[in-house]
């Protein structure tokens, strides 16, 4: 059985329960990791909004390399990656990463992967929208450390 | 021969484009800057953006990356989503 | 605003759906894991259904300090834990474990080592039924080296 | 003083039973399965074998562990949960 690999960029949301439900659907894999990132209050400012930017067409070549890599390097079942684009609210979800494998290892190996790579090299850009103002979010430095230790470990 | 290039979020808005089609000589993506701020001396700060990233054909790539007919440049910052 | 921890010992079945939305509810962590691990089929022999026995009142003490554990190596919003007891079908789902964070790589970090732990210091063996017979699984030398690692990271 | 001495999964399965109240001198939880083994002989490839995890008060420790009046004492095989 071909485990397949799903990516959508879309702008309506998403559904964890039914991501889960497909997951869990192939009786070859005993472990699912999902990992679902969230809109949340910004520590200095009043946020009221968040516009998502992305490169499309590159946005998918990206996320489906990525993918390709991570099989590549684990023995993953299905895997699903789902990023959201447009206006989005505060505490709405933004992104979902979701992997079957027979291992837990490799499920949590493979999520986390995904997540270091997305975050560093899917062309998506986050505007924040405050009550006063609205403005580009800065690439985190973290995140370029965090996608650094899978080159390490190659 | 011509190149098609595009900007996206700070970058674009700084240029107050989306995207240019260029006639060009240009070999590599290097030279296809520096014709860009050429032609628009306005952009040099932008453009000159250590952080800056480029993808030929939607792949990430560095400036010396060589450029043929047909091929989609892109520049933008460094991305932001997850 | 504290962050809970839930521990359920139980039954009945679970709802990832349902524990998701309780994880994402709190508006300070942006960051949620998942993990479900589920009854699958065996290489050697058709599973028709796995038992699972505990020790009643050290399982929900040890899984307790585990948690305590992970607060005090991570920044954490809640936590839950749940663990089958009783008798399984194939394809059930038998663990969850459910982190929220402000950080991916501490929700991610949390949910590893829960699990980790979980499958080497809380007491619950499992019983794997066959067509043609039954027998207590014998402990995996890879769960005590993926405990192991903790430590080493202390 | 009386113990209460609790076995799980294969090891109860092997003694036949899930528990055993005990009257002991034992001072230490070693001490306490050389007890059970010298009551019942029958017992003892099964409490010997070297994986045995133990526990005192639910509490996982090793053998060494003292024991004290009303303590509840368990022996099960490696977990195998999750």
């Amino acid at each position: 059985m071909a485990a397949t690999t799903t990516i959508r960029i879309q702008e309506q949301d998403f559904s964890v329960a039914d991501n889960y439900e497909q997951l869990r659907r192939s009786a070859a894999y005993g472990a699912v990791v999902t990992f679902t990132g969230l809109v949340r209050e910004l520590v200095d400012a009043q946020l009221s909004g968040m516009f998502l930017e992305h490169y499309p067409g590159m946005t998918e070549k990206a996320l489906q390399g990525i993918s390709n890599e991570a099989r590549q390097r684990w023995q993953l079942g299905p895997i699903q990656i789902i990023h959201r684009i447009g206006h989005l609210q505060l505490n709405d979800q933004i992104v979902f990463v979701g992997v079957a494998a027979k291992h837990r290892a490799d499920a949590f190996a493979a999520s986390m992967f995904l997540m270091d790579f997305l975050k560093t090299r899917a062309p998506f850009w986050k505007k924040e929208v405050t009550k006063e103002a609205s403005y580009w979010v800065e690439a985190k430095e973290s995140d370029q450390h965090a996608v650094q230790r899978w080159n390490d470990q190659k | 021969m011509m190149i098609r290039v595009l900007f996206f979020a700070s970058l674009k808005e700084q240029l107050g484009t989306p995207n240019v089609e260029m006639e060009t000589t240009a070999s590599r993506v290097d030279e296809l800057l520096q014709q860009l701020i050429e032609q628009n001396p306005r952009w040099k700060p932008h453009l000159q953006q250590g952080t800056l990233l480029c993808a030929v054909n939607q792949q990430l790539c560095d400036t010396e990356h060589p450029l043929a007919v047909g091929d989609e440049v892109a520049f933008f910052p460094p991305v932001t989503g997850g």
